[in-house]
């Protein structure tokens, strides 16, 4: 084990798996001298050259294009698109149209191994265009995977199996934990995409979560123990696919189901969860799943606008005390 | 041949002029016969047919290395052919069989063929040419020598990440070539009221590349251009963009057949006279190329070829229902 | 009252609505000589000339950029994307990032009055990048409305609710609906955004949908009455913001509730509805929300598969018949 | 103003030179001053300051009617101060306050005001293009004869949407100038990787508008071109690209104050040497408009003005929370 920050096992990712394989590259804007805008490539420029930490023009749409075309003709590329996931707005039709769909409509034909990797969320008080948390569009399309870790090891586990896995995978990341350590096991470790970690076990009730809002439920349900009430907690850690069976089987467990999100509320992920829950564990619940997630605005500026508008400890808490 | 035939001809062997040549009437055989299977139902959905346009899908694929790749748009058929693709396949994809290119779940916006280099066709407007540069990248980075052909129309050209994408070739040196036909319509619009250009080739001049502007209905010089842009993409010298002056026959697509609201009957008259199949040979027949007797022994194999792909086609069975679950995601 | 297609309802509604107010236009690919891709212009470039019926390039992003610009300057455009909802991918940063989000960014100072049409569904065996119904997508942007109506007096009615309103409006009209014929009553025939519409009046199972799926519930619902279910259909309208009220209402009455549409069903429309319902009226319901919607597949091109990708009344009779 | 000093100068009225040194002076003073504010944690988040490119702001927006509109980026404090905003309005928003130009809502990358014809800075590099090209049509269409400026950077030329709006721009001639701040790197990338161009007012040729590139710190040249940039937009003739050639002194954003990964320090050093406030200075002062005293007199009187919006911006109340639910939609 070693001590990490997301951003450096993000880092210490791309490398050894750049390494490995001389197909992978990382390509994007800033990447290169200043070690990328989250500082996930810090170093890599010296080690592997410009044509492989390739700096790109501010032309976002482009950049995942050209990802496409390389990974078709065999390579790995893995792109930042500014890094913001707000700029993925941008790409939203060569990852959708083209990436996701590229190998169904060529009758199985061809692999599309890109990995776009983005920041999701708020707390840095960028405003409305700087703080979104878009998973929910990426997961309502076939073809794409997409992850969202929480900690170190999962970051840089997941974004080997990011790599190696031939479809396209949006690897969102999240700008409050770029700095937050935790251990990261010497070896590759590798992970699953598409397996929820269970973060705590506990009896009364489940919270499913994911990203920054992983590290709040921890924290609310630490709380929320010493008032003894038992959380179990499922980080999803990938979007889609989702770990259906993980959850299922704690919402048979515990009865009872809260999904905390940070992206806006409405028709979010919280929604698929609850709804797919309710279908499948429904004489299972003694309560409606409760969803918990932005409230329906644009980030405002204004921080402590910005603090209220997304799921707090205090928010889950509460939530929590509700229901159990 | 007759026996004063010469060997070689604007510097490419005799037999290669034949083979360009036989590939438009594959061409101009293949999108004539798919018209009348569209309106009978048997072919589904739409078709962008090339008629009239043969000779830019010909000669740029013609003197292409079998490696080289080639990202085609909505009106595709033709570059396909001319790649290297079976028309059999093609025609199965277009009735939506499971023989076909796509195993049925393309159809003619999709036909694709990475076997052939053909990184596909493709439904959204100028989405291609990012694709393009991302496989010149991928060529360049490997140092494997392909060049990379992407195609679009005078449309295509004002379509954002066409833009992007030429710059980024320009900047990174990329062996692409960007091939713009400009049949003077995207769909109902004429080219002259979506740019302000003299002519589309000076838009490589926004970029720092080289642009011509070509006789797209004509073979030779489509060829002698696209050798020269092969020349400088596989010499580390970059893009060129070529601007191949063309027009369609017909309709815009199968779905919409009439072009008077937007088209005098004139200038289809003017542009049906300078069709590039009958231009290609009577220039080839002057360089004693081809004679009447070949043209009609390759008009008939041609036409063999196609009744064939049609029969393998309506023979052929649709794919199973649970085909609309496989090929979502590569396995992992 | 008098018959028109959906498509020339719409074209009515901008042809009276462009009388009217000469802040009105219309912008697009291929709107003027040939009347639009699915023909809801036609007339109106020799009515209103090139000025105020505007062709445009092949340049989506800007498309909806330059509505935005008009917009804020006092302009009241309507744009097509070239017709298909596929190609507001292009647009996702302009639409998500700029209009959705300028008044509430600019401190309530602007507003940004358009409406992005654009063609949804399948059925016109087109394929993957031609035939998607990508709502949900709107529909989790604040900011944003999401219209999708299913009759030519829906389509008239909310197309001027939709140019009247002072928000961006993305009006999502389906190909299969264009050529359906329906009443429209003489006046102007105004219709209110964010009110359901109750098709049909029933006691054992409310359907809710929209779009061209509104038709196959209804068909489903005769079919079903046939064999003595008596089914509710809620045609929503409005997906941003929908009708929770008259959703509740009818869930709390028949107590089973069955969620139609043609998108792909996961992380979709269906699952902020069944979550929702889930939420307020648990109790009342005596079976899970059921959620009907496409496979998870991109649509493939055959026109087997493609008719199977999709709920057909079949299955729509089948969910009702387990349920109920 | 001494006795002795001209009534104009280059055609404009000497006042209004005066008035523009000022809005250079203001913009430094600005811009110098919110830095430590951003250290403290006063401004909250992040802003990017545009000291060293003063003289293009003011040169700029200085010649344009108040009801022409401007569309900033995301370096845009001096766009819109030269255009017109309240300088404690604009720092009460960077504190997020209630009292704000955005009620505290948008933060340094959206201030706005339409009272000023200004529709905004974006955090979207490029967004801004299609949207002045949008205001423009408005103005065409409704025949204000109002001209609109776009202001971008370096690497926002290469942003999908501005090839786009340029397109639109050229064919339907709209009133639009491109303003391209060219400050030699956008965040860490040097401009001269990201573009073929020897300069990148050549952009314009591949869309067929003229472009010019300008000594962006020479406040003269700036109020030159726009000029003449001006009348081609207000005579129906439409769209100029304008780039202004500038350096940034400091780091890219707050968040980011150093540059030694991507910039040398001679090369700051030797753009510190063409200050354009000093410049300007200079040539006012030998034209004989500025002298020392008024040059001492207006840097007291904007460092007021400043200390006043500080303590406007300090003194103002944060939005109340139910702010948030507040300007999601206009009432309808
Ligand atoms: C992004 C996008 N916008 C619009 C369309 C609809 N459309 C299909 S082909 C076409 C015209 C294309 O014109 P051009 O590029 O000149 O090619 P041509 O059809 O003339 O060969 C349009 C507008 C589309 N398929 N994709
Ligand atoms: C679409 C988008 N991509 C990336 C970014 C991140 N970013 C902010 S400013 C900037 C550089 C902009 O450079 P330039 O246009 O030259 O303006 P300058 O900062 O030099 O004034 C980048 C990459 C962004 N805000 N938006
Ligand atoms: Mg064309
Ligand atoms: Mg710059």
């Amino acid at each position: 084990m070693h001590t990490l920050s997301v951003a450096e096992a993000i880092c210490e990712g791309l490398r050894e798996e750049m390494e490995r394989d001389p197909r992978v590259f990382l390509m994007g804007e800033d990447v290169g001298a200043i070690g990328g805008i989250f500082a996930t490539s810090r170093g890599l420029l010296d080690k592997f050259g410009p044509e492989r930490i390739r700096d790109t023009p501010i032309s976002e749409a482009s950049i995942v294009g050209h990802a496409i075309g390389a990974a078709v003709a065999g390579m790995r590329p893995v792109v930042e698109c500014g890094g913001f996931v707000d700029f993925l707005a941008l790409t939203m039709d060569q990852l959708v149209n083209q990436a996701a769909k590229l190998r169904y409509m060529f009758g199985g034909k061809g692999t599309v191994p890109i990995v776009v990797r983005a920041a999701q969320g708020s707390g840095v008080k960028l405003a409305a265009q700087h703080s979104q948390s878009l998973e929910a569009w990426f997961a309502h399309v076939p073809g794409l995977i997409v992850v969202c870790p929480s900690s170190p090891a999962d970051a840089k586990g997941l974004l080997l199996a990011a790599i190696r896995n031939p479809n396209p995978v949006v690897f969102l990341e999240h700008k409050m934990l770029y700095f937050v350590k935790g251990d990261v096991p010497d070896g590759e470790g590798l992970e699953r995409i598409g397996v929820a970690a269970r973060r705590r076990e506990g009896t009364d009730v489940t919270l499913v979560t994911y990203s920054l809002m992983a590290h709040r439920c921890q924290e609310a349900a630490d709380l929320l123990g010493q008032r003894g009430i038992s959380c179990e907690v499922l980080d999803l850690r990938t979007i889609r696919p989702w770990d259906r069976e993980a959850v299922l089987a704690s919402a048979r467990k515990t009865h009872r189901l809260v999904v905390v999100h940070e992206a806006v509320k409405g028709f979010g992920v919280g929604a698929e969860i609850a709804a797919t829950v309710m279908e499948e564990a429904f004489d299972d619940l003694d309560a409606p799943v409760v969803r918990l997630g932005a409230h329906d605005v644009p980030m405002p500026f204004n921080e402590n606008l910005e603090r209220e508008t997304v799921p707090t400890v205090e928010r889950i808490v509460e939530a929590v005390r509700k229901l159990a | 041949m007759t026996a004063a035939a010469p060997k070689s001809f604007e510097g490419l062997p005799a037999e290669k002029w034949i083979d360009l040549y036989t590939v438009m009437m594959r061409i101009r055989q293949f999108e004539e016969r798919i018209m009348p299977l569209l309106k009978e139902g048997k072919i589904k959905g739409t078709a962008h047919p090339s008629v009239g346009q043969e000779a830019v899908a010909a000669g740029v694929c013609g003197v292409l290395e079998p490696s080289d790749y080639i990202v085609s748009n909505h009106r595709g058929h033709g570059h396909c052919i001319a790649k290297g693709m079976k028309t059999a396949e093609m025609m199965a994809e277009l009735f939506g069989k499971r023989t076909g290119s796509n195993k049925g779940k393309g159809g003619s916006m999709h036909i694709a063929d990475l076997d052939q280099y053909i990184i596909g066709c493709t439904g959204i407007v100028g989405s291609g040419a990012p694709i393009a540069g991302g496989a010149a990248l991928a060529a360049k980075m490997r140092n494997t020598g392909q060049a990379v052909v992407c195609f679009f129309g005078d449309g295509g050209i004002n379509q954002g990440v066409v833009f992007e994408a030429m710059n980024m070739a320009a900047i990174w040196k990329l062996p692409v070539i960007f091939v713009c036909e400009n049949n003077l319509y995207a769909l109902s619009t004429p080219v002259d009221k979506m740019t302000a250009l003299k002519q589309l080739a000076d838009r490589a001049q926004g970029f720092g590349f080289p642009g011509h502007q070509i006789a797209g209905n004509d073979l030779r010089a489509v060829v002698r251009a696209t050798r020269e842009a092969l020349h400088r993409a596989r010499s580390g010298l970059g893009p060129t963009l070529l601007e191949c002056k063309t027009y369609r026959w017909y309709g815009h697509s199968a779905m919409r057949p009439d072009t008077r609201a937007y088209r005098q009957r004139e200038e289809e008259l003017e542009w049906r006279e300078r069709d590039p199949v009958a231009l290609a040979e009577k220039e080839l027949g002057k360089a004693g190329l081809l004679t009447p007797e070949r043209i009609g022994q390759i008009q008939r194999e041609v036409a063999k070829e196609i009744e064939d792909a049609i029969e393998f086609a309506e023979r052929s069975p649709d794919p199973d229902l649970p085909e609309m679950f496989t090929d979502v995601y590569a396995p992992y």
